[in-house]
Formats: C-alpha cells, sequence, structure tokens
C-alpha cells in the first residue's frame, strides 16, 4: 500500500511529461488535463516541430550529445580497464601509497563538486582554444568517467579467479594472449556495463555542456534550458525533447538489470 | 594469508606501472591541475577576458561579506541536510517493503529506480511544469481538495520545498538503490537462526537487519549527500536561484557571478570554500560512522568487550589480507 | 525434552521440484537420529520444516504433543544450528551464544554461567570476546553449535555441524558431542551427508535418497541389512563391490555367477528361495574386508582376475581387482604386495553376500546382523 | 617427461613466510606427493614450479634444465588447480584443446592432430560425450575430469596435481583415486600431487615428501613415513584414527624394560630395550596406533591394564573405541563385530614391537639405530 503511494508519486511526473508532449499549447493553458481522448485530444504537432524542416539546433545538439557520450565512454572504458586490471591483479607500492589508496585517490575524483573544476578547465580551454570545441568536450567527459570505470572494473577483475589467468600462463600462452584469450572475453560483461553507466554520465551532465560550450559544441540538456528561457516556455516542445533525452538512460538501466541477473562467471571454478 | 596476485617478474615492472598512466594523466590533467589552478585563481582578480592581478586573500573576504553567497551556503547545507534526511529514511523504508514482495519485484524495482535514471536536467523540467502555479496539476490537486494554493516559486519557502521536493523525487531512488543492495547481501543465514532462537520481527530488526545495514546506510548517505552540495541543474533550470536568491546554492551563485558577471576570482573562491566545507563535512561523517558502528554494533558491549575489541580488529584485517 | 514425530510430510518447491515426498518417521526422546544422504536427497528441507524456516505442503509435524505446522519458529522452541554458522557477524562469541537466552529474559549470571560452560565444553572459551569474521570456519561451527546447546529446547536440530570442522579435531569432537547429548538427555536430528558422523554417533539412522525415506535403523541395521544397493554402496568405506551376476543350476545345487568365469554355490539352506529367479541379472553386493585374496577354499565362492591397482594405507591396504570388464575393491593386509596385472583369485564366503534385484532392492540378505 | 629438482626454495608474502626451505628430488616417471596441512605450503611449491609464482630464493630444475628465469608459458608444465579453473568462456573441447593452441605447441599439434588428440584424452578419461558441453554443465567429479584432462593432452614434462580429488563425494574419490594411480603408472609421467589427506598421499604415491610451515620434514616411501615418522608430528599426520600418544616413563621392572604412564604400563620389546636403557626414568611420549592397541572384555592370561569405555563409534567393517584406562584416554580400533557399550570395563594392551618412542620435548623419534634406513633416505 505505502510502496504503490510512492510508485505513483514516483511514475506520475514521467507520465505527465509524456502525455505533454502531445498536448497542444492550448491544451497546456487551460489548466491541467490528465486523459488523453476524453480530457484532451493528442496531437503530433510538437514532434512534427522537432523532426521537421524549421528545427532549431535539434539535429545537431542530437549528435554531440551522441558523440561525445559513445566517444568518452569508450576512452574512459578503455583506459579504466587498464588501470582497473593493474589495481586488481599487481600489487603496487608507490611510498605508502598500496592497491587501495591509489584506487581510492583516482575515484576520490568523484567527491569534489565539479563547479571547483569546471572554472579552471574553462580558463585553460580558453587558452587553449578548447572551448565549445568537441574534443574539450570529450575529453573533459572522459576525466569525469574515468573514476567510475576504474570503480566498476576494478570490482569486476577482481571476481575474475586469478587461477584462471595461471592456468592459460601454463598451458603456454603469453601476457597479450592471456589478457586476449581468457581476461578480456571474462570481463566482457563488465567493460560493456562500465560503457553504458559512463555513456550515460556523460549523456546526463549540464554544468560542463553550460559553461564549457556555447554554439558548436552543444547538447540536448543545452537546448532543453534554451527552449525554458524563453518567455513562454513551449511545454510541449520541451517534453518531446525532454523524452529524447530521457529515452537512452532508461533503456541501458533496463538493460543493465536484465544483465546483472544472469550469473556472469558460473562454471568457473568448481 | 592471501597468496600475491602476481604472476610478474621485476622485469615487467613497467607494464605494470604503465597500466595506471593514463589515468593518472587524465587525474592530474583535470582533478589535480584545475584543483591548484582554481585555488590561484581564488587568489587573484581574474576576470574573464584574463586579465588578473594577484591580490592574496581579498576574494574571500569579500565574498564572506556578502550576502547573496552566505544565503547560497547556508541553502547549500541545509538543503543537503534536508535531502539526505528525507531521502535516507524514504529509501530505506522503500528497499524495505520491495525487499518483502514475492512479485513483481523486477517490475517494480525498475519503477522505483526510474526517476534517478531521467537526465537532471529533464527533471528539473518536468518539476518545473508540476510546480507550475497556473497549469500545474499539483495546483490543480489542491484546489480540488479545497487547499491553499501555493504559489510554489515566487516566494522563499514554497520555492525551497519545491526544490527539495523534485530532489526528493529524483534522488529517493539512489537511497533505495544502494540500502536495497544492502539488504539483498545480508546473509539469510543469521536471520533464520534469530527466528529459531525466538527473536520477534521487531527485534530482528533492530538486533540485526538495523546494526548490519550500517556499513550500507553509511555508503549510501556519504555518497549521497557530496551529490547534494554540488546541487545545480534542477536549481538553475526551475528557479534560477530565485526569488531573489532564496534558492541560490554555491555552485550556482560562482557559476553566475564566474560567467555571468565575468568575476572569475571571486567564484574560484567561492568553490574552494565549499570544497573545504564538503571535505570537513566527509571526514567528520567518517569519524562519526567509525565511533557509532562501535557502539551500536555492539549493544551488549561490556567494558570487557570494548578492551579486546582494538584486538579483535587487528586480527580480522589479518585475516582478510 | 520431547519425541518429534512427521506423518506424510510432502514439501515442493515451485511447481516441479519434490523436495520431499510423503515421509513418516519418529524420533523418540532423547534419541540422537542422523539424516544421511547425499546433497540434495532433501534431508536439510526436512530438518527446515522442523524448525519452521519452511512450511510443509502437507502432512503433520509433531513437537511432544503438539502439531506445530501452523507455529513460528520462535513458537516451536527448537534449536538448531547451521551449516553455514548463521552466526550474527557484528557480535562477539560471547554475545552470539548469549543472545538466545537473552530473548527469554533470563538473568545475566545466570547466562554468563551457562554460556561459560558450553564454551568449556566445546574449547571456544578462549575466543569469547573474538567476532566470527576473526576466528576459522571450524570454530564459528563450533559457536553455531554453542548457541544451540546453550538452549533447553524441545529438539536439537544440527546441519552439519561439523562439515568446516578441521578433520583433526572432527574425531574429538564426534566422542564429546556424543556425550552431551547423552548427559543432556536431549532429543537430536543431525543432518549430515558424512556415513562415518552418522555410524559413529546416532542411535539410529535415517538414510534418505530424493526425497524418500531409504531406511531407517541402527548403524548395525545398515551396514550389515542394507534395504538396497543405494544403501549398501553409501553406508561404509570404502564403499561395498556390486557385481553383475545370475542364478544358475549347477552341479548339485544353485550357484550364483560371477565375472570373468567365477562363481558362488550357495548353501542349500538359500536354494528353495533363490530357485525362482534362475536366470535372471541380478547384483551382488560384498564388502571389501569380506573378500580375500588366494584360491578359494570348498564352500567359497570366487574369481579369478588382475590386479589393476594397490594402495597402502598403513593399517591395511586397498587393491583393485579387475574380472574382466568389472572391478572389485579388496581390504588387504598392510604389507601387501604384487605386481601390476598379476593374475591373482579372490575368494568370498557365500554368508557375507548381498543380492540386489535389478530394481536395487535387497533380495537376500546376509544372516547375522 | 622428466625429472624434477627443487633446492632451497624460499618465498615469503609480505609477513607470512610461505617457503621457508624447501628441497627435494623427484627421478623421471616417480609419482611424488607433497603431503601436509593447508598453510604448508603445498599449493606455493606447486605454483612455484609451474611458474605462476616467483620464488624469493632457491633453485627448480626441470629436466635437469634450471627453470628460475623461464616464464610459466615455456615451462611445459602442467597444473590440475584444487577448484579446477576451467575456462567458463569455452566448451569442454575448447578448455582441452587450448593448451595445444598455444604458440609454443602450435606446430607440434596441428589443427588435425590436436583434435584427435583431445578426443584420444577425453576417450580415456570417459568424457568424450561431453566434449560440447559447457563447463558449468557439468557435475563436480566431470569438471575434475576436464581439468585433467586439460592437463593431460599436452603431454606435460611433469604433471602438478593440487587436491584435485578434494571436492569429490566419497565414493567418486575412492574411484578416483585409483584411476589416477593406474593412470600415472600407464602414461608414465613424472607427478607432484599435492593433498592434506594422509591416505590420498600414501595410496597414490611412489614418495610422500612431509611439509610443515614452509620445511620439508620428511621424505620417504608410503610405508617407510607410516612405520618410521621422524617425529610426533609426522606420525599424528598418518593414520586415521590418529596415533595415540601417551607420556610415559621407562621404568625396569625386575631387569626388564617397561614404559609407565598413569594407569598404563607396556613391556618393551628386548630389541628396543637397548636403545632405551639409558633412557630409563626418562620421560618420554609413546605412540601406539589404535589398530594396535588390543582389547578385551575380559581380563586376559598375561593380565594388562583395565579401563572404562567412554566411546564407541561403529564404522560398520570396524568399531573405533575410546577408553579411559588411568588418566590417560585410549583409541583403538577394533573388529566391527564387537558390541561393547560405553560404560563397560575393558583391559587393554599393545605388543611391544608395535611401540613408538619419541623425546618428550623435541617429539623426535627415538632413531632405532641399524637395518632400517629406507631406500628412498628416510632421513633429512
Amino acid at each position: 500500500m505505502l510502496l504503490a503511494i510512492w510508485l505513483a508519486f514516483a511514475l506520475f511526473p514521467i507520465y505527465w511529461t509524456v502525455a505533454t508532449a502531445f498536448k497542444t499549447p492550448i491544451d497546456i493553458y487551460q489548466g491541467p488535463k490528465y486523459v488523453p481522448f476524453i480530457d484532451f485530444h493528442p496531437t503530433v504537432m510538437s514532434w512534427e516541430r522537432l523532426f521537421g524542416p524549421q528545427n532549431f539546433s535539434f539535429f545537431k545538439d542530437f549528435a554531440n550529445s551522441l558523440l561525445f557520450g559513445s566517444m568518452s565512454a569508450l576512452l574512459a572504458v578503455l583506459l579504466g580497464a587498464f588501470a582497473a586490471y593493474g589495481l586488481a591483479q599487481y600489487r603496487y607500492k608507490f611510498g605508502f601509497y598500496k592497491n587501495d589508496d591509489i584506487a581510492y585517490l583516482l575515484v576520490s575524483q568523484r567527491f569534489m563538486p565539479p563547479i571547483v573544476a569546471v572554472l579552471a578547465i574553462y580558463i585553460t580551454y580558453q587558452k587553449l582554444s578548447l572551448l565549445d570545441s568537441r574534443l574539450g568536450m570529450i575529453l573533459a567527459y572522459t576525466a569525469f568517467d574515468l573514476p567510475l570505470a576504474i570503480f566498476l572494473l576494478r570490482n569486476f577483475f577482481e571476481q575474475i579467479p586469478v587461477e584462471l589467468e595461471q592456468a592459460a600462463a601454463i598451458d603456454g600462452y603469453g601476457k597479450v594472449e592471456r589478457l586476449l584469450r581468457v581476461v578480456f572475453p571474462l570481463a566482457a560483461p563488465g567493460l560493456a556495463a562500465a560503457y553504458m553507466i559512463c555513456f550515460v554520465f556523460s549523456w546526463n551532465d549540464f554544468l560542463f555542456a553550460l559553461i564549457l560550450t556555447f554554439d558548436n559544441a552543444t547538447t540536448l540538456p543545452i537546448m532543453i534550458t534554451n527552449l525554458n528561457t524563453q518567455m513562454q516556455p513551449m511545454w510541449w516542445l520541451l517534453s518531446a525533447v525532454g523524452i529524447v533525452v530521457m529515452v537512452p538512460p532508461v533503456i541501458v538501466a533496463v538493460f543493465l538489470d536484465r544483465y546483472m541477473q544472469r550469473q556472469v562467471l558460473r562454471g568457473g571454478v568448481r | 594469508m592471501r597468496p600475491s596476485k602476481s604472476t610478474a617478474r621485476p622485469a615487467r615492472n613497467a607494464t605494470k606501472r604503465l597500466m595506471l598512466a593514463p589515468a593518472f594523466l587524465f587525474f592530474a590533467a583535470f582533478t589535480i591541475f584545475p584543483l591548484i589552478f582554481t585555488a590561484y585563481v581564488s587568489l587573484s582578480a581574474w576576470n574573464i577576458g584574463g586579465r588578473h592581478i594577484f591580490i592574496g586573500l581579498a576574494n574571500y573576504r569579500s565574498i564572506l561579506g556578502d550576502i547573496t553567497y552566505l544565503l547560497s551556503l547556508r541553502n547549500t547545507v541545509l538543503f543537503t541536510l534536508a535531502t539526505t534526511f528525507i531521502e535516507y529514511v524514504l529509501g530505506f523504508g522503500i528497499a524495505y517493503l520491495v525487499n518483502g514482495v514475492a512479485r513483481w519485484q523486477r517490475p517494480i524495482r525498475l519503477a522505483v529506480l526510474l526517476p534517478m535514471l531521467l537526465t537532471p536536467i529533464v527533471v528539473g523540467f518536468i518539476w518545473k511544469m508540476m510546480l507550475d502555479p497556473s497549469f500545474g496539476p499539483i495546483d490543480s490537486v489542491l484546489r480540488h481538495l479545497g487547499l491553499p494554493r501555493i504559489n510554489w516559486l515566487s516566494s522563499a519557502v514554497p520555492a525551497f520545498m519545491g526544490i527539495v521536493l523534485a530532489d526528493t523525487w529524483e534522488w529517493t531512488p539512489f537511497m533505495f538503490l544502494i540500502l536495497f543492495a544492502g539488504l539483498r547481501s545480508l546473509p539469510t543465514e543469521p536471520f533464520e537462526s534469530a527466528r529459531v532462537d525466538g527473536a520477534s520481527p521487531w527485534r530482528i530488526f533492530w538486533d540485526l537487519t538495523f546494526p548490519l545495514m550500517i556499513p550500507a546506510s553509511a555508503a549510501a548517505i556519504l555518497l549521497r549527500s557530496v551529490e547534494s552540495f554540488k546541487l545545480f541543474d534542477i536549481v538553475y533550470l526551475i528557479t534560477a536561484g530565485g526569488p531573489g536568491v532564496a534558492t541560490s546554492t554555491v555552485s550556482l551563485d560562482a557559476y553566475f557571478t564566474g560567467l555571468r558577471a565575468g568575476d572569475l576570482g571571486s567564484a574560484a573562491a567561492m568553490t574552494i570554500i565549499l570544497l573545504i566545507i564538503v571535505i570537513v563535512v566527509t571526514m567528520s561523517f567518517l569519524q562519526l560512522v567509525a565511533r557509532f558502528g562501535q557502539s551500536k554494533m555492539r549493544p551488549l558491549s561490556s567494558p570487557k568487550d570494548l578492551a579486546s575489541s582494538r584486538a579483535n580488529s587487528r586480527t580480522q584485517v589479518h585475516e582478510t589480507r | 525434552m520431547s519425541r518429534v514425530r512427521l506423518r506424510s510430510v510432502t514439501k515442493h518447491y515451485g511447481p516441479s521440484v519434490l523436495a520431499v515426498k510423503d515421509i513418516s518417521f519418529e524420533v523418540a526422546d532423547a534419541e540422537f537420529l542422523a539424516v544421511l544422504g547425499p546433497s540434495g536427497c532433501g534431508k536439510t528441507t526436512t530438518m527446515r520444516m522442523i524448525a519452521g524456516l519452511e512450511a510443509a505442503d502437507a502432512g503433520e509435524i509433531w513437537l511432544g504433543e503438539r502439531i506445530v505446522n501452523a507455529l513460528a519458529p520462535a513458537e516451536r522452541n527448537v534449536a538448531m544450528a547451521f551449516e553455514n554458522y548463521g552466526l550474527y557477524p557484528h557480535w562477539s562469541v560471547y554475545q552470539n551464544i548469549a543472545y538466545p537466552l537473552r530473548l527469554r529474559s533470563i538473568s545475566a549470571e545466570e547466562i554468563n554461567t551457562r554460556v561459560q560452560k558450553v564454551a568449556k565444553l566445546l574449547e571456544i572459551d578462549d575466543i569469547l570476546l573474538l567476532r566470527p569474521a576473526a576466528i576459522s570456519g571450524g570454530a564459528k561451527q563450533r559457536v553455531g553449535l554453542a548457541r544451540a546447546l546453550v538452549r533447553s529446547p524441545e529438539v536439537f536440530l544440527l546441519d552439519e555441524p561439523m562439515s568446516h570442522v578441521d578433520p583433526d579435531f572432527r574425531s574429538q569432537m564426534r566422542v564429546e558431542l556424543k556425550r552431551i547429548q547423552r548427559e543432556l538427555g536431549g532429543t537430536f536430528i543431525y543432518v549430515t551427508h558424512d556415513q562415518l558422523e552418522a555410524m559413529s554417533m546416532a542411535d539410529r539412522i535415517l538414510i534418505m535418497r530424493d526425497g524418500v525415506i531409504q531406511q531407517l535403523g541402527t548403524p548395525h541395521e545398515v551396514f550389515n541389512n542394507p534395504v538396497n544397493e543405494f544403501v549398501g554402496g553409501f553406508v561404509g568405506e570404502p564403499p561395498m563391490n556390486f557385481l553383475p551376476t545370475r542364478i544358475q543350476r549347477g552341479n548339485g545345487g544353485v550357484q550364483l555367477s560371477l565375472p570373468n568365469g567365477g562363481s558362488l554355490a550357495l548353501p542349500a539352506r538359500y536354494g528353495g528361495v533363490v530357485e525362482s529367479m534362475a536366470g535372471a541379472e541380478l547384483r551382488l553386493g560384498i564388502r571389501p574386508h569380506k573378500i580375500r585374496i588366494g584360491p578359494r577354499e570348498s564352500g567359497e565362492g570366487g574369481a579369478p582376475g588382475s590386479i589393476y591397482v594397490i594402495e597402502p594405507l598403513g593399517d591395511y591396504s586397498i587393491v583393485t581387482i579387475k574380472l574382466g570388464s568389472a572391478t572389485v575393491k579388496v581390504e588387504a593386509a598392510a604389507d601387501f604386495s604384487g605386481a601390476y596385472d598379476q593374475s591373482v583369485q579372490i575368494a568370498f564366503a557365500p554368508e557375507d553376500v548381498l543380492l540386489f534385484g535389478a530394481d536395487g532392492a535387497l533380495m537376500m540378505g546376509t544372516v547375522a546382523c | 617427461m622428466a625429472s624434477l629438482q627443487l633446492t632451497g626454495v624460499k618465498k615469503r608474502y609480505e609477513s607470512v613466510l610461505a617457503l621457508a626451505d624447501v628441497s627435494f628430488d623427484l627421478a623421471d616417471g616417480q609419482f611424488m606427493a607433497l603431503l601436509g596441512p593447508s598453510g604448508a605450503g603445498k599449493t606455493t611449491t606447486l605454483k612455484s614450479i609451474a611458474g605462476v609464482e616467483t620464488p624469493d630464493g632457491g633453485e627448480i630444475r626441470i629436466g635437469g634444465r634450471l627453470v628460475n628465469d623461464i616464464p610459466a608459458e615455456g615451462r611445459n608444465t602442467a597444473l590440475v588447480f584444487e577448484n579446477y579453473a576451467l575456462y567458463p568462456n569455452m566448451t569442454v573441447y575448447g578448455n582441452m584443446v587450448f593448451p595445444l593452441k598455444a604458440p609454443a605447441r602450435a606446430e607440434k599439434f596441428r589443427a588435425e592432430s590436436a583434435t584427435q588428440r583431445v578426443f584420444e584424452v577425453a576417450r580415456t578419461l570417459g568424457i568424450a560425450s561431453l566434449l560440447e558441453r559447457r563447463t558449468w554443465e557439468l557435475s563436480g567429479g566431470q569438471r575434475q575430469r576436464v581439468a585433467l584432462g586439460r592437463a593431460l593432452v599436452r603431454e606435460p614434462d611433469v604433471f602438478l596435481m593440487d587436491e584435485p580429488i578434494s571436492h569429490l563425494d566419497a565414493k567418486l574419490r575412492f574411484e578416483m583415486r585409483a584411476e589416477l594411480k593406474r593412470l600415472q603408472r600407464d602414461i608414465g609421467v613424472t607427478t607432484l600431487y599435492a593433498t592434506p589427506d594422509y591416505a590420498e598421499a600414501m595410496a597414490l604415491a611412489d614418495v610422500i615428501v612431509v611439509l610443515r610451515e614452509g620445511r620439508v620434514i620428511q621424505v620417504g616411501t608410503p610405508t617407510a613415513v607410516f612405520n618410521r615418522p621422524i617425529d610426533t608430528y609426522v606420525a599424528h599426520l598418518l593414520g586415521e584414527p590418529h596415533i595415540n600418544l601417551l607420556e610415559m616413563e621407562i621404568q625396569s621392572r625386575s631387569g626388564r624394560l617397561a614404559a609407565v604412564g598413569q594407569g598404563v604400563e607396556f613391556a618393551i620389546h628386548p630389541s628396543q630395550a637397548e636403545l632405551l636403557r639409558q633412557r630409563v626414568t626418562k620421560l618420554i611420549t609413546v605412540g601406539v596406533r589404535p589398530s594396535e592397541v588390543l582389547v578385551s572384555p575380559t581380563e586376559p592370561d598375561g593380565g594388562g591394564d583395565s579401563g572404562t569405555v567412554i566411546a564407541v563409534e561403529p564404522r560398520g567393517a570396524t568399531t573405533v573405541l575410546v577408553v579411559r584406562a588411568g588418566g590417560q584416554q585410549v583409541v583403538a580400533k577394533v573388529g566391527g563385530e564387537q558390541r561393547l557399550r560405553p560404560d563397560s570395563i575393558v583391559w587393554i594392551g599393545v605388543k611391544p614391537e608395535s611401540l613408538y618412542f619419541f623425546e618428550r620435548e623435541s617429539g623426535a623419534r627415538v632413531e632405532v639405530p641399524h637395518g632400517e634406513i629406507d631406500a628412498a633416505g628416510a632421513s633429512r
């Protein structure tokens, strides 16, 4: 019962957004209307506008969001995998810093409010002419995702029994082949999961995009704020963009949830 | 004893270090350097055009006398306290309820998690619609119930509450996620033995569930409160800090000061103070957990127990190594 | 203390898995009953139903004079030790053992006396202040056992309580546990997959397989008169040998054929029983310690074979002998020597032989029990 | 196939000394068991030989060649891990063919002969029908065989096994133990087998190396180690039920020597008397195996010590009795037909020649001076 109340609370705003995306401005400004076909007549007006010819920056922003998300996630997972594998597989000692301390240090970036870094990055980018550039955004997002990737992948690599790589060594394979033939195939699910999570983090970001871009490299969240600042917010249109922005993270979540149900390493040892 | 995981001989030390190099490079370029640079900027009069001179602590002095900044700071702290507390209690409750659900658990779980997955800026927009005084559904519900209408976004306290509401909606699922995972990873056998030992559900909750959830609770609270300190997106979209500066946060203030007003030096100082607060709060929270954990997890302790607990924890460390 | 009765108890998991199938048995007051079987045989499910951690789908569970099916575990007054300890990880060993007593509003001194006493008994009095994470698996198991023994319940339920105990200490613990049970006069139900534990401690052994009771009897009964091939093979180490055989009418009596051209003449007193079975495919069971390596003497059965493997074990040797495509294991003297593939004879007496039908059920057993 | 020599091998993990000093020689084709409890250094020894652990000191030679600096992939050993370490991303066939496709062997086993080789080994092990299966679909016994198969296909120089049958159920363990022994003998591969179970070590091996805390404390044939343990530790390690170790004193009784303890007294065999004479009135530990303890429900002719049965463990073919005699507790293994009850009075005795004598302080066995040194070198 309590749960049902919470679920209603959690789901209603989402329903409202979806409904709004199919309303006309008149439906909206006549006060709240709830049920399609009874309260109001659904239209695809906002969608025509969104995908239509006289469209503003939707396609460019969408492409940017996609590019930044996919590239930064790729880099973060790639570089993160090296670091995570190293931290899981070897023993490090730099002065007082051992594996756990190194991992903690790298991950601690997530504790820092991004506003602290972003001002300095703004000035630096200004000097390097990286402001409002796609490369600059990809690098910034990679840095932003990297701690997350290391954190997730280190756990994952630690779950792969060390005996499997040892067995491959005894079976006659060198380091590189062991990684390619045994470790990475086993880590593939983890790499995929980390990739998707990093993608969503980049995709969802607002602050970096707000400060470091203004025209060429803007993303969908920036488009939403731009539409919002107009005097009469175009709710119907905003809702439609909002839905487009919401969909990838939700797909990822559904996919991950299914994924986590499966035992990844069953049957490996014993 | 845990055997070394190393399959390497000394010659491979280079490979081993090379693996960490890119991560450290990014860490240095996007965390360490900006941190130092920001600290330096905060000690300068630095405008957005690029001209700057060193002025020592003048920026700090001026912002600490600036009522907007002080309000933003207060808002940030209050906001963090309020949301973290509300979300923890709700999150624990929902996790406990969902954990007890036998059928349809997967779709329920997904539905509970949904708000957290949405892009924060979209969440901001959604709640701006929801709270709209003329066209929003909340307003209409209040009207139907015959309650007074609240002009959510144009007076100070309701606007603050509105932001808290939106944040609670968005981030309670995060608390749920961690606490639910915590509940699920609790071993089942102690609970079964408590049932056989004759403990009532109420006692089982307070003797077992709650103390065993302390690590998960601490993690959830810590992560969530650190995130709350960063609050920016939804406030930017819903109120932009308004009315006046009633809902401004440090991040927001720094953004407007630095990039809209062009005073990067002051903005940097604002963020440095925020960072110091986050560090202090995090550290003291961890300390608190360590102490609270000690006493809460040993409700029956006699002095003799406490004396041995230090030796005990050392043995434990040894075992896990 | 009370007796425990199960009447036609059945338990399904989901629609397809039948964990326990219509089982009925009774444990007498102050009896030590071992429930023995391979993993997945339903023995743990049976115990959990008695504890109330699982609900029976059908049938009655009696503790003393009460039907307890509808009662929660806390209302049944049973004590249980779990295979995977089930210790409270955030409390010391002392607090773990004391918890069931604290729930029963017993005075602090009384609790202390009882905890100290049981801790001494199980040799964990030196680790009372440690937390479970700091002690070995064997020690955890003893703490779990102590937490059960510190109470005075209707029945003690012990689920593989020694599986993680260091083998070195296990034999000592078997002796201790049996002694404790006799002193307390408690009703013990002890679940194990280890036939040695069951044999050495129990008054009676209940053997289960695939959710069905196979046999309930004293250790001597199940060892000497197993009701079927499964029980014969499960109880006793090294395991009983099984050989394909057939009943034949031979020179002057009834004979059992053995692999590799061997045979065993049955004494006249068996004749009538099995004569009707002439020609049927049967299985002959014989324990390794009842087989002799050497030429057969009059009245004995035997077969020629060759040495496959010799395993010296100090007190004795196990010699595996190939009889054509079949093999038998023989307990031979410690100093047995022979070459691999050397031809040998095996011999054994008819009264040591068990005969099982094609369905595995015992047809003809040893007279002695 | 090759011989294997370890000389002074050492290994330390941070604060834990895993191998203090391990040296032994394993001849070509021999089956050696490493016997010791967990933590004795068995696994570390095997992994050092295989090359996945790097010892801190000492030399490892395979077939006479020093391999310390050769990486695992260049050593041609095979190791069956305790947890089998099958590759979960491959089928049974994929697992077994994996070592044959390694760069070092790719030439020797080209695609066709590799397949043949896998089939051949799979047939020997009775897993030919499982080749297309996924590893997680297999039972414990099947996994164990696949691990064995993966090790055997490559024709290793040295075959290393780490408790390969300890996770199988009792019946299968008996079967696999005999099969392993026969298989090793038929193939003739040099084998080193780690186990904490003395029965496995004795049953399988030509030579047993007893490890304790990273040190070799005794090397010998199974019967030599069992019958002439170097100290109380080894005596206790081998045998089930464990040997009785009784604290006694050597006393002279009307010209003859006897071992006297609380409530028990054992006559000493003349052949050992000479050796023990100088220890008269000295404290000594006397060992007697439970199977050598004679128990009778009535007083025997020669007299004896009486005691009370405190526990009876029927085991089917045998019965184990725990008897309290005086202050001592003596465990005896008797025939299964024995039907004594707890609290009955029995008389216990031993044959003088079955007694072991150990120094009380050091635990070292009192050496019998002549003619008993084992061929494999019982003293180390």
